[in-house]
């Protein structure tokens, strides 16, 4: 683990628009001295004078206009206790090792639960733009929390939707009919490990996210231990990874899933 | 002379493995930094787990970071920066707490290590004869709970440790009688008390912790400071854990007598708040009361003379 | 026969002489009103004093409303207009205790009272031999801190009262040992237990209440109900009272096993606090553990026939 | 006691303005049924999300609009929570009995302290509308802390700065220099206990406030016991008065002011 210095900056948010069930908020903050990535995420102060815990956000798109700063945007769950357009908000981050792309074209599945949506549809495109045949699989507990579809139809060869409950039969479908030689999870770890589940049974390689940024109970800063995951292997400290630190994005492979879901 | 205590540092659990929290901020201005809980691996939940409640958390007592990972990988880190080090210690048994401490003091890296911290607000576990001539390990409340438990593992402890590294006893909220519990583990050698706030909530091995406790962490300093002025516990510094997240908390504590602060979820807000908190303290006066005895920094370890590490 | 306890109530000094809390709301919604502390006059401090903390208050004990005072002036306004009653009744010996219940069985109104709760949170004073052959009373510490002592206090209580009239005890995170004093305050002839949140903080004779004990108060139940289940101390209803100020906490303490709740500063932050509270518990299912056992109303006082009162 | 009903009632700030060290606030309430007096506060929610206790702030101004609504102005400490004109604000009130005043023309002395000095002010002027000879006394502990001198001057036959330590001997020297036959005191249980025994040695008439609207620690509702003061008579109610409910203006000679300040 580096120690680079990770200092909350004071960040202006630019909108702050309804999208279906959620908010999405655009954040200029000064100049990202490296490109956000899909599956990193940001920290924002509690969003009110009783609580104590941060706020976790996955970023789901980023811009950097030089002199300008680095616009993200974030889909957040619409908690009513939002920023306006035009007020400050100070932000940690984008935080962690991001999704790690292919260097050739593959088809890949990305998977990604509720709130999530957003970041896995720019992963997505993220992928077709590096050639690859995208499947995105949008999780959600009810059929007013998938994000975007709309967008994220535009920028997929194809997407398909499924509660959690579905979410492994869905997967594993879908890699088996279109032979994806990569399954990608960004959401709650229940998802993570189904969809490392999978990946291993079809023996292809699964990149996942250790942690589901926007949940309760986290503090997204490498400190409380909440987010703590076993590894298979026992080498790396302790048995375990701390995926706000040491990743979110984790390979599916390595980690220890007993008990999940 | 006067025992020195950090005067101020993050509390046990809160922290990670001291690496994460210095990306935020220049450790080294600090007096030490706490690194833990260690102890002997397993027996904890997998897990550290966080409900936030009004102004406050209740967490489950975090998994302790194994001594061997401690030895192996962290205290080289510390002491590669020149950084100074209270290792919390957990444990259920004495054995475990005094296993913990030999190992800790066979580090190559020990001289890194300015104080050691046991936690009273610990499980404890009683070992029984069990059928076949076996013993079973059997939970029997906290540490704090019993006074003269208390006692023992101090004694222990102190009996692992050189004679004069700084070694302080945790207790708070969980502990039905603070007063005789304290003056137990002084009497087991403890040369300053840690006095949490935590409250037991929701089920066993929870803790309410945060701002909401800030009150009951000022009831424990006063509650002491008066035990000590009435001579019921020895002259030891007491230092004050739970809600102290700013500094008009922070210099609230130290004029009820605190000579230290431990800033715990506070800085899972923002881990700035350590140094802030730091920053509130460094020039205040001297706590109002016992001042002498309890000026903090009055003798450092360095001026003092290295202790006589492994 | 299960044991009725009242669904909503107010808590114990956050209610006035009950005239004031008219106000607000509708007292005759609510299957009972807390009237209290009660005791005899004299004692605590001349007035009850708050302290903002986060999500909290600290609160001291509030001077007791005269039982003369209750009897005169209060019994027959609430009498007047049908209010069923619950009288708190605070004293720190048996004597001022079985006083007061004596005076207040003694009203010409003592048929609106449908229960009396007795606080264990309160100072105890020990009597003994002084100079001269005189007495003098000695502070040691709550009720609850003592088993012996709240099985005395609660069977002297029931003494006073007629047989099937609703006593409860409340006690909480002042208490070491929970589930020790419920057994005995239950042994002595409770029939309910009030489970209370507020814990010690600041100075003696303090307690921090609000929002931000609500997990220690959920903590408590949960306890309580363990015991209850594994047999530890007979099956009575539970009352949780501490930060249960919205529906989400009053129905995570229903479910929890608490078949009453009381609403304190919530109260004072709003008084419709309380009838909100009433509202959400008005339509929730009987408490998920020993349903049978705790329906709430199951047999209120009316359909059991109305006690022998004075 | 009667038991009316009193409930919150939604409001509408129209103006926050800084007043000195202080903020003005006009509300618009649902018009009052009987008006407004000096004397008189309110009881706003708390402040924050981690704040228990709602804000208890004297009434400084009333004016009632046929078919518009009360308008209540309100001077309150400058906490930085306030919420801004064309938001809305819950109050309950106004609460308790105000001032009363006398029926026949007198010299008054009216000693308010701090941000109770636009109530006091207030007094003044209807007293002054009454016919009475008004000294109105500032009381303060900083001198930034005077409530708008300006408009007090207008309103008043003369107008006395002084803090808490020295308000004793303004009050009694001015008392006896105008011969006042009433003194008056609106602020913090202190300054009452000191003009009630200011007046108690000239022989006079008081009317003081039991209860310091904008302090901490109070509910205002009448039920947390905190603003309770002993009576010099035994007859009522455990020789207690609740100045939130049976005031907040109590006559002076009726309390026990022992203990204050
Ligand atoms: C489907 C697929 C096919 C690939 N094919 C090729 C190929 O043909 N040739 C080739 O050279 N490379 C291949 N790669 C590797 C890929 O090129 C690299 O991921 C890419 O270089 C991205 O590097 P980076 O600097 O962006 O990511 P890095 O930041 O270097 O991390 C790479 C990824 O590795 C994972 N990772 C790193 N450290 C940890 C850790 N401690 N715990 C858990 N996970 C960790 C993370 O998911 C991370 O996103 C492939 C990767 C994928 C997913
Ligand atoms: C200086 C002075 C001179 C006066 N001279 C006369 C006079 O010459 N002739 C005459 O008829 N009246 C006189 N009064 C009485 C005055 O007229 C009345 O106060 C007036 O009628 C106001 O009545 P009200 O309905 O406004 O007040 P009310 O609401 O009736 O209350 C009157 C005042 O009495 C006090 N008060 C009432 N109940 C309590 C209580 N429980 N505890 C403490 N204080 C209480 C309060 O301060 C209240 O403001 C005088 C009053 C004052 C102050
Ligand atoms: C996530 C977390 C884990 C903790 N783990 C421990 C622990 O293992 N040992 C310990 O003594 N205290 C532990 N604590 C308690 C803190 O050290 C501290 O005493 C408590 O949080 C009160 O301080 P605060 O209000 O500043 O958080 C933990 C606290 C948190 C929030
Ligand atoms: C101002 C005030 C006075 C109180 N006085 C008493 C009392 O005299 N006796 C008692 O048993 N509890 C007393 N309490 C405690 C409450 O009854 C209740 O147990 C506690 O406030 C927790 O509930 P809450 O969090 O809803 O306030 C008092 C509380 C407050 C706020
Ligand atoms: S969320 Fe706190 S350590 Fe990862
Ligand atoms: S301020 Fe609470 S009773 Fe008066």
């Amino acid at each position: 683990m580096s120690t680079t210095q990770l200092r909350r900056r004071e960040g202006e948010v630019v909108a702050n628009r309804p999208l279906g069930a959620y908010r999405q908020l655009s954040v200029v903050l000064p100049a990202l001295g490296v490109p956000a990535r899909p599956g990193q995420f940001v920290v924002a102060p509690p969003a009110r004078a009783d609580q104590v815990l941060p706020r976790t956000w996955w970023v789901s798109g980023e811009h950097t206009e030089a002199g300008f700063g680095s616009t993200l945007e974030l889909v957040v769950p619409d908690t009513g206790v939002l920023p306006a357009a035009g007020e400050g908000l100070a932000l940690t981050g984008p935080v962690g090792r991001g999704f790690g792309l292919p260097t050739t074209p593959v088809t890949a599945v990305v998977a990604a639960h509720g709130v999530a949506g957003a970041a896995g549809r720019w992963l997505g495109e993220r992928l077709r733009t590096a050639g690859c045949t995208v499947h995105l699989v949008s999780v959600a507990d009810d059929p007013e929390q998938h994000v975007d579809l709309v967008r994220a139809r535009r920028g997929a060869d194809g997407v398909h939707l499924t509660d959690l409950r579905g979410s492994e039969d869905t997967v594993a479908a879908l890699a088996g009919s279109t032979g994806a030689s990569v399954l990608y999870a960004v959401g709650p770890v229940d998802l993570s490990a189904t969809v490392a589940r999978v990946a291993a049974a079809l023996a292809v390689v699964s990149q996942v996210t250790g942690l589901e940024a926007g949940a309760s109970g986290l503090c997204g800063y490498g400190l409380c231990g909440t987010c703590d995951l076993p590894l298979v292997t026992g080498r790396r400290r302790g048995t375990r990874v701390r995926p706000c630190v040491d990743g979110p994005v984790l390979r599916g492979d390595l980690v220890d899933w007993a008990g999940h879901p | 002379m006067s025992t020195w205590v950090p005067r101020v540092t993050p509390a046990a659990g809160c922290a990670g493995s001291g690496r994460e929290l210095a990306r935020f901020g220049d450790l080294a201005v600090l007096d030490a930094v706490l690194l833990g809980p260690v102890g002997l691996p397993g027996g904890a939940a997998p897990r550290s787990t966080l409900a936030p409640s009004p102004s406050g958390l209740v967490h489950r007592q975090a998994p302790v970071l194994p001594v061997d990972h401690v030895v192996d990988d962290l205290l080289p880190w510390f002491r590669a920066r020149g950084l100074r080090v209270v290792c919390a210690v957990r444990g259920s048994t004495v054995g475990a707490v005094s296993d913990t401490l030999q190992r800790l003091r066979r580090s190559l890296d020990f001289a890194t290590v300015v104080g050691v911290e046991i936690d009273l607000a610990a499980g404890r576990e009683e070992t029984r004869p069990a059928i076949g001539g076996l013993t079973s390990a059997d939970p029997v409340g906290s540490w704090s709970a019993d006074p003269q438990a208390c006692l023992k593992l101090l004694a222990a402890a102190r009996e692992r440790l050189p004679r004069d590294l700084l070694l302080q006893a945790k207790l708070g909220g969980e502990c039905p009688q603070p007063v005789a519990a304290a003056r137990a583990a002084v009497g087991g050698g403890a040369r300053a008390l840690v006095l949490s706030g935590a409250v037991p909530a929701l089920t066993a091995d929870q803790f309410l912790v945060g701002p909401a406790v800030a009150p009951v962490t000022l009831g424990l300093v006063t509650t002491l400071r008066a035990a000590i002025a009435a001579g019921r516990v020895p002259d030891v510094p007491l230092v004050a854990v739970g809600g102290l997240h700013d500094r008009a908390g922070a210099l609230a504590a130290h004029s009820a007598g605190a000579a230290g602060i431990q800033v715990g979820s506070g800085i899972l807000s923002d881990p700035e708040t350590l140094w802030r908190v730091h920053d509130a303290l460094a020039d205040a006066p001297p706590p109002t009361r016992d001042a002498t005895a309890h000026r903090t920094g009055a003798t450092t370890p360095d001026e003092a003379g290295d202790h006589d590490g492994h």
